[in-house]
């Protein structure tokens, strides 16, 4: 399989199969909070996309280089955790700075993403080793990072597309908002049973 | 100026004190958590074949051998084999005799569906390897057929084919290690070692 | 008086699942049985508490820029202290909640209650406020995992309540089973509020 | 270092266990806490202090339940975008009421606004029917069908989605089907604003009682025969002509007034030809008197009063027609001799 081919399995496995959401449990909250209107799950979507990819590349270089070497594997969450919070800070902090525009639509959605578990689940799960006992190098991670950030985010558009128009929807005024959200994130995520076990 | 070195020291002070706290508690709490799986280790070794002591022989695959308490024949070996299943690393111990036939199974270590996956714990699941042989740790979704083929979980046939391919992976390990040094049995440990390294 | 209404609120008027719909993931993910229910309640009330008492305690030493980066630390210490010392000391334990414990740093509810609360006010409320959570969240957790058990296993706490004839609804404990019953659950908790 | 004090002694034996991961997590700790430093002096930007007491003042669970990305999100939406204020579940009556007392810090120098509807129809017998809607019980869904299910496409179609948006309970529903709003309970928060699909709602303040009832944009005899009330704005002018302060404007067929130059004298509901501008305060006003004895006979009253109200020879003391007199208060300000006093 050449470097596309690779890529491709990739993108289906992170997107699809193995989606963050609705197949691993993580990122949850924001998932139900911020598709509320489809221009905010946009925001959110590429806010998590690119701290994804930036913590994938940040916990891979400190784990590979800081804590291997001292075998000290057993800090790895307190020192992920730490470069995610410091990461997106400093992230929000340039992007308020240096794009007024751009903080207006993603900076908003930066606080929100340090208690994101997505972001420490791909950082941990880069490092985890594969089925055939090999693990990500520098550039898979980063990509896995980005990957995973995508199968966020698409179903976060789904999911906020579908409920725009469920609030038009006449129901019981106790099902509506979280409730009916969870409901249809249940009915979502049975959709994506259908790629389970998928081989590529 | 002032307020960087302020900064940068708070959180130098926090980081500094949570890691010597974490790298203290971690320094006398690894021999104890080490020792507690050595000792489920074991205690797992003595429920797949019992009235044994073992014989740790490390390599490509670390494996026990296994011998009577009193006669010191060789009853088998053990051996735990990994693979990832459907939530995660599945970890299978088994054992085998001399024939590389199962004696048992038990899954020790596993994150699959509860419900699902997780049956794959249960006696019911795990007594179907009994005196299976290598060519048939097959899964029956994979061509084989009962009883010549392990039937998989209902909904974890992911979890099925981790444990079954893992399994059948460390037998043909174990038999190639073990086959390189015919004599290992009755050589001493070091020798026996020396043999599995080459 | 105070103190009281802290420890309360966290249960019924501000529960962390049911009406501030935090902590999702663990809530989703453990609530597949009972046990699991409450040994992840459990662990989470413990590392609430703590992280609250301490950040009520270093919330004026720490500058406003660095804040998150401070807690998040305190609270991932505290989660791996939890972790270690249980494998060491009551491996038993370990063994049925050891899975849960490193869940807990990204249980959204534990940095949440110290932004919202142990940030803002004195040790005795923050503990109040940790342990009326940390029950909060357990219960509701238990809620749902006992709907989750009972359908998708016949069992309660591994009590067989179902006769051998029924099917159990495997659903239940697969993740989609998890969004329908919290939601459901949540549905009814917005019926009960609205009669009052 | 104080750590290192006390737990060197504790582990002696285990010292490079220690201290090697203390060095390193302490530099990482050392280095990110430089570079959010360093981030926070080049990178500062100034932000309204409002938007921090915003978000101190909510719970900073940061749920998404208001429909923005977070409190902070929220916040600076509620400053900078007139957000309603009421959006947070998690908070509840203690937050509105907190982010109610901050930007009223700065809303105070305004009047208090209730929310008032632009259109006379919308109840059962009076709305003329285009066809009968079976649907969802909401305005949003209804208007999308055919251009709604009434006649006039700018009216009411009485599905009442502003009364569900309310969370004060201040809009309530007559027999009749016509919506009502409580000024006392309104709080202004512009959730019913921007539930009505067809934009019928507007904030006004508190001290204007006079209101054009329509906002219809069609011609004049068509406007008529769409509306359920048949009191709909022609567009004629009449009112924009006669206000004193110019504060109407007619555009496509339409009147509005513009608020900030309205000084509420009800003039414009006593010319408009349809009855569509309402005045709440009609007949309630103060009505002029001339204190004889200060006047000087100018004129200068008489030539100002819209209603024709004043009269009186040219240096001789003038006198109020109170029937006539709306109790505009134009001659008020511009007698010389401030001899005129509302009564």
């Amino acid at each position: 399989m050449g470097f596309l081919g690779q890529l491709f399995s990739m993108a289906i496995a992170a997107i699809l199969i193995q989606n963050f959401v609705l197949a691993r449990f993580l990122g949850l909250c924001p998932y139900l909070g911020v598709s509320k209107k489809l221009d905010s799950a946009f925001g959110m979507g590429m806010a998590v996309i690119f701290v994804m990819t930036m913590a994938s590349a940040f916990c891979y270089i400190i784990y590979q280089y800081l804590l291997v070497p001292y075998g000290l594997e057993y800090l790895q969450t307190l020192a992920f955790i730490l470069t995610i919070a410091a990461l997106v800070q400093f992230v929000e902090m340039v992007i308020q700075k240096n794009s007024p525009a751009l903080y207006k639509s993603l900076g908003v959605y930066l606080p929100l993403i340090t208690t994101n578990c997505a972001v420490l689940g791909v950082a941990i799960l880069n490092i985890t080793p594969l089925a055939d006992g090999s693990r990500y190098n520098f550039l898979w991670s980063v990509l896995n990072g980005f990957l995973s950030g995508v199968g966020f985010t698409f179903v976060l558009l789904a999911m906020a597309g579908i409920r725009e128009r469920l609030e038009l929807v006449d129901m019981p005024k106790s099902m509506r908002g979280m409730p009916s959200g969870l409901i249809l994130a249940g009915i979502m995520a049975l959709a994506f049973y259908g790629f389970m076990g998928m081989k590529i | 100026m002032k307020m960087f070195l302020q900064l940068g020291l708070i959180l130098l002070a926090f980081c500094m004190v949570a890691t010597a706290l974490l790298a203290y508690v971690n320094s006398f709490t690894k021999p104890r958590i080490e020792a507690i799986k050595l000792k489920e280790a074991a205690d797992a070794r003595n429920e797949l074949i019992p009235d044994s002591e073992f014989e740790e022989i490390t390599g490509d695959l670390s494996y026990y051998i296994a011998r009577d308490k009193t006669t010191k024949e060789i009853k088998g070996y053990t051996f735990t084999a990994e693979q990832i299943g459907y939530g995660g690393p599945v970890k299978t111990m088994a054992a085998v005799d001399k024939d590389f036939k199962i004696i048992s199974i038990k899954v020790i270590q596993q994150t699959e569906t509860p419900g699902l996956g997780t049956n794959a714990t249960l006696p019911k699941f795990t007594d179907q390897f009994k005196g299976k042989t290598l060519d048939q740790l097959t899964v029956d979704k994979d061509g084989g057929v009962p009883p010549n083929a392990i039937k998989a979980l209902t909904g974890a046939t992911i979890t099925t084919r981790a444990v079954a391919n893992a399994v059948k992976a460390s037998i043909d390990k174990l038999r190639a290690s073990v086959s390189q040094s015919p004599e290992t049995a009755a050589l001493s440990d070091s020798t026996a070692a020396l043999e599995v390294a080459k | 008086m105070s103190f009281i209404k802290e420890l309360t609120k966290g249960i019924i008027k501000e529960n962390p699942i049911f009406v501030i719909v935090l902590g999702m993931c663990p809530t989703l993910a453990t609530s597949t049985s009972v046990e699991n229910a409450l040994g992840m309640g459990m662990a989470a009330t413990f590392v609430l508490v703590c992280s609250n008492i301490f950040i009520s305690l270093i919330k004026n030493i720490t500058p406003d820029k660095i804040r998150i980066p401070v807690y998040v630390v305190v609270i991932a210490s505290f989660v791996t202290i939890v972790d270690l010392s249980m494998a060491a000391f009551i491996p038993d334990l370990h063994k049925s909640l050891g899975l849960f414990i490193p869940l807990i740093v990204v249980n959204c509810i534990i940095l949440g209650r110290a932004e919202a609360f142990a940030n803002k006010n004195n040790v005795l409320n923050s503990i109040a406020d940790g342990i009326g959570m940390g029950l909060g969240f357990t219960l509701a957790l238990s809620v749902v995992a006992t709907i989750r058990e009972i359908l998708g296993n016949g069992t309660w706490l591994n009590i067989k309540v179902l006769p051998e004839t029924y099917d159990p609804m495997l659903i239940t404990l697969l993740a989609p089973g998890a969004f329908i019953t919290l939601g459901f659950l949540m549905a009814l908790m917005n019926m009960l509020k609205e009669k009052k | 270092m104080i750590a290192l004090v006390i737990f060197l002694p504790l582990a002696t034996n285990t010292m490079s266990t220690i201290v090697l991961p203390v060095i390193i997590l302490g530099a990482l700790g050392l280095v990110f806490g430089l570079v959010l430093a360093f981030a926070a002096k080049v990178f500062a930007v100034k932000i309204d202090e409002r938007v921090e007491q915003i978000i101190a003042a909510l719970p900073g669970a940061n749920c998404g339940a208001c429909g923005q990305a977070g409190c902070a999100g929220y916040a600076s939406s509620i400053v900078e975008s007139d957000t309603p204020i009421n959006l947070c579940a998690p908070g509840g009556a203690a937050a509105v009421e907190k982010i109610a007392k901050i930007m009223g810090k700065t809303a105070s120098a305004q009047t208090k606004k209730i929310a008032q509807y632009h259109c006379s129809s919308g109840g059962f017998n009076n709305t003329k029917w285009k066809y009968a809607y079976q649907g969802i019980e909401s305005c949003k869904s209804a208007v999308n069908i055919a251009d709604g299910p009434n006649l006039c496409s700018w009216g009411c179609v009485g599905y009442n989605d502003c009364q569900k948006a309310c969370v004060f309970d201040a809009i309530s529903v007559d027999e009749q089907g016509m919506r009502h709003i409580d000024a006392a309970k309104c709080t202004a928060c512009g959730a019913c604003v921007a539930a009505c699909p067809r934009k019928l709602i507007m904030l006004i303040p508190e001290t204007k009682h006079v209101v054009i009832n329509c906002s219809s944009k069609a011609k004049m005899p068509l406007a008529k025969q769409l509306c359920g009330t048949e009191k709909p704005c022609i567009g004629c002018g009449l009112c924009s002509r006669k206000c004193p302060v110019q504060a109407i404007t007619v555009e496509g067929n339409l009147a509005r007034i513009d608020y900030a130059k309205c000084i509420d004298c009800g003039l414009c509901a006593t010319v408009c030809p349809t009855k569509c501008i309402t005045d709440s305060k009609a007949g309630k006003r103060l009505k002029a008197e001339i204190e004889a004895e200060k006047c000087i006979g100018c004129t200068i009253c008489a030539k100002i009063c819209p209603t024709q109200a004043i009269s009186g020879e040219l240096k001789q003391a003038h006198a109020v027609n109170k029937d006539a007199c709306i109790g505009c208060e134009q001659c008020v300000g511009k007698c010389p001799k401030k001899a005129i006093n509302m009564v």
